[in-house]
């Protein structure tokens, strides 16, 4: 199966929903979509499993010219992390069109917008090539900025535009990068495919350059410290499934940046600036952790509670051992899956009491029992319960970061650790100001439980929650030759 | 001993300079119009000085008979002549005095530095048959095309004048 | 009669539009025809003309050398014969109701053939008329809108700026002549020494090309013009004068000034900078919509020398390609504001809601900015990244990486219209506008343009074909 | 292997009356729910005394004592070659042991509860997650694998969240379940860091691997792993120090201990069955479980464990003496009781008559949950029949409460040491084993036995005797489903004592033998019947004695009243200065400094902006006069540079 | 003095540049505006006609550059005066400062 594939299905719903008129013909389509988009996933995973590649980890590679006088190509394939990145993405597609089933506004430009950021993704994961990978990753930040300014709350606009351009300012260093990789290439090797790139190499010293560009500007988008601030604002304003859509498939298009771009393209790079990528990230997880304990709003805390998050994927990436590398992606996928179910939660919620501040809330497993449990099972996610997936992620971070010796990488792997605690700190002041307690309200009797349409959206992430944290053995076993691949180049360690 | 010519020359180029100079400073406009036609005759002059008969004489038609009777006229037509003008702001004016020096001065020192070959070749037929032949040429150093545009410019120049200059009454939005 | 032939060929893309200009003076001249239907048929022929410029053409060399042709010339050509089709298409509203139609036609279509010589000039002489012709004329359109003071204001800042800025480069022109003997490029190129003489020379003839493509501290009179004419003149200089002296400039920075190359590079990089972030700066600030995409072309004048710094093929390539884009989307943001003007809405809070009341206008313009902010799906995405990577060649990544900021600074202003037509409520005038046809018409090809342009590499690989 | 199926069973029952009752929690009715509930435990208490029949009297032994029986191996989690997860069961005495008691008082439990909660809403749910611990109990107690008993180490973590907070509306219940679960969370930091630090020494996860390779003292690489390396200690001692916490966490020992007291807001069951009788001991069990790693490659961290045991036994003893509500009473008594069996592990060695400790310990963990199972359904009957945890309330329900009374007694005089009740015969082990390594840790041990017998009587007093609080409020007793648990535990209380525990649970896996020392227990017994008598003497009768006494004691009285002001340190800690001296500082940091300064970097651009505006100045010779001056030095710039 | 010859020639034609240059700057009516102007164009034709005299001699590119020069001031000056003609009409002065609305 050619990974191309996968991005006809969501460009064909994006032309239906552009050609569909009304709104419940849309969500349908949406729905429809998603579900094929699923279909295919699964499809490319079982070709991935059967496929054989051409050496190295890449397998179902498909290459065509399309800039040649650049170099420029078509060229996808996809390793197991591609599939696992693909795999968390459509899920989180699906919940994100079910939840949005009750739109009223615009909702034609809504579903087109959020299917225009799916294929954005899919692009992006499945790309070979650094330029359609910038490409797609471009593609995905204006349905974003939309999705945020057109059907956001509070402050909208000024969110929209801090994260469209914080992220376009986080592209232009990757652009640079990019060209600067392009054109340190001797005359005639000059390219932007990965596989060329990665077989002829980047010398040492321009990676010392241009390593920080990359992974600076990848960071970005998954919330490196300190140009983590669009998340909380982009996330708190999004509409739900905008939020979803951000922090379970955007924030990870900058982790697998990061890791393809940035660290498997240049080795010397990542092993040089790898300390300071491990001692940011660490204390960018603990100071998230404490400053998600102080919001008072729903969306902030998870949006912030994301920060403190990707710094494990963060983390995992500058540690570069084959481990942490693995538990860098199960990270990425893991807080894809919970925190969308998260922000789904917050969606329902706000849907019915038309407020997300904790001091108003209260008791809510009285009257939403459904949709307070799922706020458990989020909970319980993202503070690392075992069988949940957050537990496998965390737990594979701290086995590879103990790998490494010396007492920095050590310390910084204990500040993360304690992460654990304050995340729980917060997620049961959460949990315990929302869905416990008395029910502060008395209008709050009269709510209704989630619809299907939205048991529907939680159950497809808890499923996908579950399948990873209860198994984790499958999606370890994919991620694993990805990140041997990567750490091979790397080499042996201090 | 100073030939004649020479002193020609001086007395062109001191007209000339001194007109021009004249035109851009006095505060009455129509003074300033006569100058300019004084200096624009001066650089005529010169052009005979320098045997360019044909050049002195389209500037003559062209310049002085055409330019600035035309800039006269349209004094006339939006200045009650003899009035004064503003003076400008003192201090654009001595910017403008000072970018003028700067430029001059770095203009003038770049040419004296320079090495102008000498000419090595005998000139060219200056006559005005010669010119003609050229200017309607088509081949090397032909210049039929240049001539071309220039007249699809004037052609194109007058309709601009006609549309503008053209009293209309002002609805149009 | 082979040569006549082989000429008129050569001189397809002139000849085609100077007979329409004559066409028009004769319909004038003779009968009082309705202005739908002259307009229609200049609409046909300039399309048609279009079409005929974009023929294949191999190398030539006419006049004496003073007429070049190529393929490239050819495609320049045809780019703006297109623009100026779109032009006579977007504005068909405007034109119509204008009591000056036939003349500004004309004078439209003589500036067009002043820059189609100026493509092919192979001579100083050449360069310098083609670009008076090319100049001229629009500075007489500018004045059309007779009844509005901004109008005349703007004209007459256009015609006393150009005077000067064609003085300057004369004055270099008379000094590049005194050291070197000669006013072809081919033999300029091989005479060039770096000597001080030239450089100075050559700084004032720079000065033309800054002026035109409004090269920071050249500009200044960009933004002030732009508001004052009417619209459509606005686009055409923005449109398809910006881009005849672009790619005038690559080209001959690119062959004629090359022994140069090491003296202007520096200049190139300090004018781009100064042209990218002053550009970016003012524009943050405009309400008005002229004068907000005034400034914005600016600052995309700055990316076009990030790739001329390259000095390469891909420098021409890229500049050719950008432009070919650049159009498009420009025009798309331009045939939506003559829309709205027709509504009296001119400025940017005009646009609020926009997407509510005219939804398709508002995704067109958005498209159009879209692709001037450089983001795909949009052909913009694709010229900037080849201007940027032409540019970066050079390996100077201090100056990529300045661009590479510039184009956040250009995104907020950029998206600073998308939210007002996307994000605000409507205002209490807000309602349908009317959008005649051949206006819709032309914005689905500007918008079919910005998509498919990029996204298919035809375009793209036809024009590196075509540079030697 | 049938025995596999027999032991994976025990622990997948519960879970599929959790997953059942969790799913349908509200198509089933209340008494449906206890149904399948209990007979799902019910089935799972009986498997599990197959298999300790089986395992203690058939198949488990060979002649070299116990066999580690590796029952299952399932590759879950694979980090690396060698750190993996592979989640087992590993049947071994104190697997068996513990499985025993967990399913026996969980379905005691289960029994109790259906008439305890009769007409309260959402049972289902209170079944549910009593099944979920349950599982999470015993897969803890199978656990194979260091890092699988962390899993199930943090699931029982949040089962006992769950059931803590099962009134979840009231805000006192959830401030407690969230206290219980953050500072066990707190403690399983080390614990996790321990994992790391003992699997990156012993490149293995696996118990026996692990503990193989960390006690093989004839290894030359032994050596170099016990040589001191951070701050003077080994990096194992180290990691087990770090382990060690995670139990004292679980363990609620000083200075962990603040949560379970709080913890007793859940309901009476389940502070039976989670906060008394299992998951308490899991940190006993977890030491049990690594106890040749701490004997033979750190010794020395096992003095730490025994001065903490005896600390928090005799601090908790104090506590309780002071306490006047009766749940708070068992909380205190419980620690208390853990404290004993901490330092008696901490005395303890590696195998042969060194192992006294340990085998004393997991005997006295064994009586324990059945004796202290009892007095907390026995509370509970109290308090089902006066609806109040407070003393004040109650006074001489023996009449009206028989049953309770009565096996209330027989606990008390379990827990007091009085022969022939199963606390006399392990605590007399730990004494023993106390009194052979430190004369110190003895005399707080005796001193601390002495004042449980005391304040448990106190208590006995106060709720059965004494002067009664209020005229026939409240019932009788709670009907068969209360009163039988009652009597089965009182049973097992009685006859526990006599099992030759020896012979079953040993450090090294081998038998035992231990004799009773009549002359030992002498002093031991006469303290306790010391305590009983004061107790009478101050509670049996109101009277103002005890208050009498307690003012003699002001400043210790009410020191421990409140409990030493524990709570009050913790609150600082957590307010002051995790809250507002980091977390709002971080917080404010993000919004101002960090946002700030990304926000700043756009309102300069755009102030820049303004700045120029004036360039821009529509003065056209102004635009002539700046065009020349570029002209002019662009060409001098150029000139300079490159002529 | 010297012999007048090409130095001298070209002093004047850049003297007469600078001049026209400053009154560009300087004065304040458009018409005086338009005539340093013209002072400009004819500051260059005197280049154009001096080297052609003293320095390349063997054609004759300076002469018709000066006649097409002198030719392109004829349309210049055409368009500018109406557009000055149509400012005066609708500002009622031909001062510069009169139309300064369009800034910023």
């Amino acid at each position: 199966m050619n990974p191309i594939g996968l991005l006809l299905i969501p460009l064909l719903t994006a032309l239906l929903i552009l050609l569909a008129g009304r709104p419940q013909q849309v969500r349908w389509i949406a729905l429809a979509g998603a579900v094929l988009q699923l279909g295919a996933a699964i499809l490319l995973y079982a070709a991935y499993i059967n496929g054989d590649g051409t050496g190295g980890p890449m397998r179902l590679e498909y290459r065509a010219e399309w800039y040649p006088d650049w170099n420029i190509g078509i060229h996808t394939g996809v390793d197991g992390i591609s599939i696992a990145m693909i795999l968390l993405t459509t899920l989180v597609v699906i919940a994100g069109v079910l939840v949005s089933w009750k739109m009223e506004k615009l909702p034609n430009t809504f579903f087109f917008l959020l299917t225009l950021l799916a294929l954005g993704a899919y692009g992006f994961f499945i790309s070979l090539d650094l330029f359609s990978m910038f490409f797609f990753l471009e593609i995905a930040v204006i349905p974003k900025f939309l999705l945020i300014g057109i059907w956001g709350s509070g402050r909208k606009e000024y969110s929209a535009n801090k994260l469209a351009l914080m992220l376009m300012g986080a592209s232009a260093l990757i652009l640079v990068a990019m060209m600067a990789i392009y054109f340190t290439a001797p005359v005639g090797m000059r390219t932007f495919d990965m596989i060329d790139i990665v077989s002829t190499g980047i010398p040492a010293e321009a990676q010392r350059f241009i390593f920080p560009l990359m992974f600076v500007g990848f960071g970005v988008f998954t919330a490196l410290f300190p140009f983590h601030t669009w998340v909380p604002d982009g996330h708190s304003s999004a509409p739900t499934a905008g939020s979803m859509f951000l922090a379970g498939i955007s924030m990870k298009l900058g982790g697998y940046g990061c890791l393809r771009a940035a660290t498997w393209l240049m080795p010397e790079g990542a092993r040089e600036y790898g300390t300071a990528i491990v001692v940011i990230s660490a204390v960018a997880i603990i100071y998230g952790a404490f400053a998600t304990m102080m919001q008072k709003d729903l969306k902030y805390l998870n949006a912030y509670s994301s920060v403190s998050h990707c710094g494990f994927v963060l983390l995992g990436i500058g540690l570069l051992t084959k481990t942490a590398i693995t538990g860098a992606v199960l990270q990425m996928v893991s807080h894809g899956l919970m925190t969308a179910l998260f922000f789904a939660v917050i969606g329902m919620i706000y849907e019915r009491t038309h407020t997300r501040q904790l001091d108003e809330l209260g008791g809510l497993m009285k009257v939403m029992p459904f949709v307070s449990t799922v706020m458990f099972i989020a909970g319980l996610s993202s503070l690392g319960l075992p069988g949940l997936s957050g537990f496998v992620a965390e737990m594979t971070i701290f086995v590879g970061g103990w790998e490494r010796v010396s007492p920095v990488y050590r310390v910084s792997t204990i500040l993360a650790a304690m992460s654990i605690v304050v995340t729980a700190v917060y997620v049961l002041r959460a949990i315990g100001r929302t869905v416990m307690g008395p029910i502060t309200k008395t209008e709050y009797l009269t709510l209704t439980d989630a619809g299907w349409h939205e048991r529907l959206a939680a159950i497809v992430l808890i499923a996908g929650i579950l399948a990873m944290g209860i198994a984790p053995g499958w999606i370890v076993e994919l991620i694993t030759p990805g990140a041997q691949a990567i750490t091979e180049r790397i080499g042996s360690l201090p | 001993m100073m030939k004649g010519e020479t002193i020609v020359f001086y007395l062109l180029a001191a007209l000339t300079l001194v007109s021009a100079a004249m035109s851009v400073g006095t505060r009455r406009i129509f003074r300033s119009a006569v100058f300019l036609l004084t200096s624009l005759i001066g650089i005529a002059g010169l052009y005979f000085w320098m045997r360019f008969e044909f050049a002195a004489a389209v500037q003559i038609v062209v310049y002085a008979g055409g330019i600035a009777v035309l800039i006269i006229f349209s004094v006339f037509l939006t200045q009650r002549a003899g009035d004064d003008m503003p003076s400008p702001p003192s201090l654009r004016t001595i910017a403008a005095a000072g970018a003028a020096l700067l430029g001059m001065g770095l203009v003038m020192i770049q040419l004296v530095n320079h090495r102008f070959p000498t000419p090595a070749v005998a000139e060219v037929d200056r006559s005005v048959s010669a010119i003609g032949r050229r200017m309607l040429a088509t081949g090397d150093d032909g210049f039929a095309l240049p001539f071309e545009v220039v007249s699809l410019l004037l052609l194109a120049a007058m309709i601009g004048c006609i549309v503008i200059a053209m009293r209309t009454k002002p609805n149009q939005p | 009669m082979e040569d006549i032939m082989d000429l008129i060929y050569a001189m397809r893309a002139e000849l085609m539009v100077t007979a329409i200009l004559f066409l028009l003076l004769i319909l004038k001249l003779g009968r009082d025809m309705a202005h739908d239907r002259l307009l229609s048929i200049v609409q046909l022929l300039l399309l048609v003309s279009a079409a005929v410029s974009f023929l294949p053409e191999t190398d030539g060399r006419y006049f004496g050398g003073m007429f070049l042709t190529g393929g490239l010339a050819g495609f320049q050509k045809g780019v703006l014969a297109t623009a100026v089709w779109l032009i006579s298409l977007l504005f068909s509203d405007w034109l119509k109701k204008s009591a000056h139609m036939t003349e500004f036609l004309v004078l439209m279509l003589s500036s067009l053939v002043g820059m189609y010589f100026m493509i092919s000039a192979g001579h100083l002489l050449m360069f310098y008329l083609s670009l008076e012709l090319a100049t001229i004329p629009v500075a007489a359109i500018a004045a059309f809108d007779l009844g509005r003071r901004s109008s005349s204001e703007g004209a007459m800042k256009l015609i006393l700026s150009s005077g000067l800025s064609s003085g300057v480069p004369l004055f270099g022109i008379s000094l590049m002549y005194g050291a070197t003997g000669t006013l072809e490029f081919s033999v300029l190129s091989q005479r060039l020494d770096g000597s001080g003489l030239q450089i100075t020379a050559f700084v004032f003839l720079l000065s033309a090309f800054a002026f035109k493509l409004s090269v920071v501290p050249y500009h200044l009179w960009t933004a002030d013009v732009y508001e004052g004419s009417p619209l459509p003149v606005t686009a055409y200089l923005s449109v398809v004068s910006k881009g005849a002296v672009a790619f005038v400039f690559t080209s001959l920075m690119y062959r004629i000034f090359a022994p140069l190359q090491h003296i202007w590079y520096d200049m190139v990089v300090v004018l781009s900078v100064a042209t990218m972030v002053v550009g970016n700066l003012f524009a943050l600030r405009q309400d008005v919509l002229k004068r907000f995409l005034a400034f914005s072309s600016i600052a995309q004048m700055g990316f076009i020398l990030v790739a001329v710094s390259g000095q390469s093929v891909a420098s021409v390539a890229s500049v050719t390609f950008f432009i070919t884009v650049y159009m498009f989307s420009n025009l798309a943001a331009f045939g939506v504001a003559a829309v709205l003007e027709g509504k009296g809405w001119q400025r940017i809070p005009d646009l609020k809601g926009l997407s509510k009341s005219n939804p398709i206008l508002a995704w067109t313009m958005a498209l159009g900015l879209f692709s001037l902010a450089g983001i795909p799906p949009a052909a913009g995405f694709f010229g900037k990244l080849f201007l940027i990577g032409a540019g970066a060649e050079k390996g100077n990544w201090v100056f990529i990486t300045i661009a590479g900021l510039n184009m956040i600074v250009s995104l907020f202003y950029y998206l600073k219209v998308v939210r007002a037509m996307f994000m605000d409520a409507p205002g209490e005038t807000a309602g349908p506008a009317y959008v005649p046809a051949s206006v819709r018409f032309g914005l689905i090809v500007c918008a079919a343009g910005i998509i498919l342009t990029g996204v298919l590499p035809w375009v793209y690989r036809d024009i590196s074909s075509l540079i030697p | 292997m049938p025995q596999t199926a027999l032991i994976l069973l025990i622990p997948l029952l519960p879970l599929l009356g959790f997953l059942i009752l969790g799913l349908f929690s509200r198509r089933i009715s209340g008494p449906l729910s206890s149904g399948i509930a209990t007979s799902f435990i019910a089935l799972s208490a009986g498997l599990a005394i197959l298999l300790a029949h089986g395992y203690f009297f058939e198949w488990g032994s060979d002649a070299a004592g116990f066999r580690q029986i590796r029952a299952l191996d399932i590759p879950w989690l694979i980090f690396d070659r060698d750190l993996r997860i592979d989640m087992g069961a590993l049947v071994d005495p104190i697997s068996v042991m513990m499985l025993l008691v967990v399913s026996v008082v969980s379905l005691m439990v289960h029994v109790y509860s259906s008439s305890y909660l009769k007409g309260e809403a959402r049972i289902p749910v209170y079944y549910a997650f009593l099944g979920l611990f349950t599982f999470s109990m015993m897969g803890l107690v199978l656990s194979a694998n260091l890092f699988q008993i962390y899993i199930f180490w943090e699931l029982v973590g949040v089962s006992s969240f769950l059931l803590i907070g099962y009134y979840y509306q009231k805000p006192s219940a959830v401030a407690a379940a969230k206290k219980a679960f953050i500072v066990t969370r707190f403690a399983d930091l080390g614990f996790l860091i321990g994992i790391l630090v003992l699997g990156y020494e012993a490149r293995s996860l696996d118990f026996l691997t692990l503990i193989e390779r960390l006690t093989a003292v004839d290894d030359p690489d032994f050596q170099a792993l016990i040589a001191p390396s951070f701050l003077g200690c080994s990096a194992i001692t180290w990691g087990l120090a770090l382990v060690f916490m995670g139990g004292m966490g679980k363990s609620a020992m000083f200075p962990l201990h603040i949560w379970l007291p709080d913890a007793m807001e859940g309901p009476t069951p389940v502070s039976a069955l989670i906060h008394a009788a299992t998951m308490v001991v899991a940190g006993v069990f977890l030491l049990a479980r690594l106890f040749p790693v701490y004997a033979i490659a750190a010794p020395d961290i096992l003095n730490w464990i025994t001065g903490i045991g005896v600390f928090s036994a005799m601090f908790a003893a104090i506590i309780a003496t002071t306490q006047t509500d009766i749940k708070r009473v068992l909380a205190y008594s419980t620690m208390s009781q853990i404290g004993f069996m901490m330092f008696s592990l901490g005395v303890s060695g590696q195998g042969g008559e060194a192992g006294l400790g340990y085998m004393a310990s997991q005997f006295h963990l064994f009586t324990h949950a059945f004796f202290k199972a009892l007095l907390f359904l026995g509370a509970g009957s109290v308090i089902h029949a006066v609806h109040s945890n407070e003393m004040v309330d109650m006074g001489g329900l023996r009449k009206q409460l028989p049953v309770t009374h009565l096996t209330f007694l027989i606990a008390c005089l379990a827990i007091a040491g009085i022969p022939p009740f199963s606390g006399f015969f392990s605590k007399e082990e730990i004494l023993m084993a106390a009194s052979q390594r430190s004369p110190w840790v003895f005399g707080a041990a005796l001193f601390t036995s002495g004042l449980t017998a005391f304040y448990m009587f106190r208590l006995y007093f106060r709720i059965f005797w004494n002067r009664p609080a209020g005229e026939g409020h409240g019932h009788g007793e709670g009907g068969a489903a209360m009163v039988l648990p009652l009597t089965i535990l009182a049973a097992a209380t009685v006859l526990s004592g006599f099992i030759p525990f020896g012979h079953f649970v040993t450090s090294d896996l081998k038998p035992l033998e231990t004799h009773l020392h009549p002359a030992f227990s002498i002093a031991p017994v006469m303290i306790a019947v010391l305590g009983i008598l004061l107790a009478a003497r101050f509670h049996k009768n109101a009277s103002d004695r005890a208050e009498r006494f307690a003012a003699s004691l002001r400043g210790l009285y009410t020191a421990a009243k409140h409990r030493f002001y524990i709570d009050e340190v913790y609150l600082f800690i957590t307010r002051r200065i995790l809250f507002n001296g980091i977390g709002r500082p971080a917080a404010w940091f993000d919004r101002q400094v960090v946002d700030g300064l990304i926000n700043g970097a756009g309102t300069a651009t755009l102030a820049l902006s303004h700045k120029i505006r004036g360039l821009q100045s529509g003065k056209v010779q102004q635009y002539a006069l700046i065009f020349l001056v570029a002209v002019i030095l662009l060409a001098l710039a150029a000139i300079s540079r490159w002529t | 003095m010297m012999e007048p010859g090409l130095y001298h020639m070209l002093f004047i034609g850049a003297a007469l540049f600078f001049i026209g240059i400053y009154g560009f700057l300087t004065r304040r009516n458009l018409i005086t505006i338009l005539m340093s102007f013209e002072l400009i164009l004819n500051s260059v034709c005197l280049n154009f006609i001096a080297f052609n005299r003293y320095v390349w001699t063997d054609k004759m590119d300076g002469l018709f550059f000066t006649v097409f020069i002198i030719a392109i001031a004829a349309a210049e000056a055409a368009v500018a005066i109406a557009i000055i003609i149509h400012l005066y009409r609708s500002h009622g002065s031909i001062d510069v400062n009169s139309a300064e609305n369009l800034k910023h």
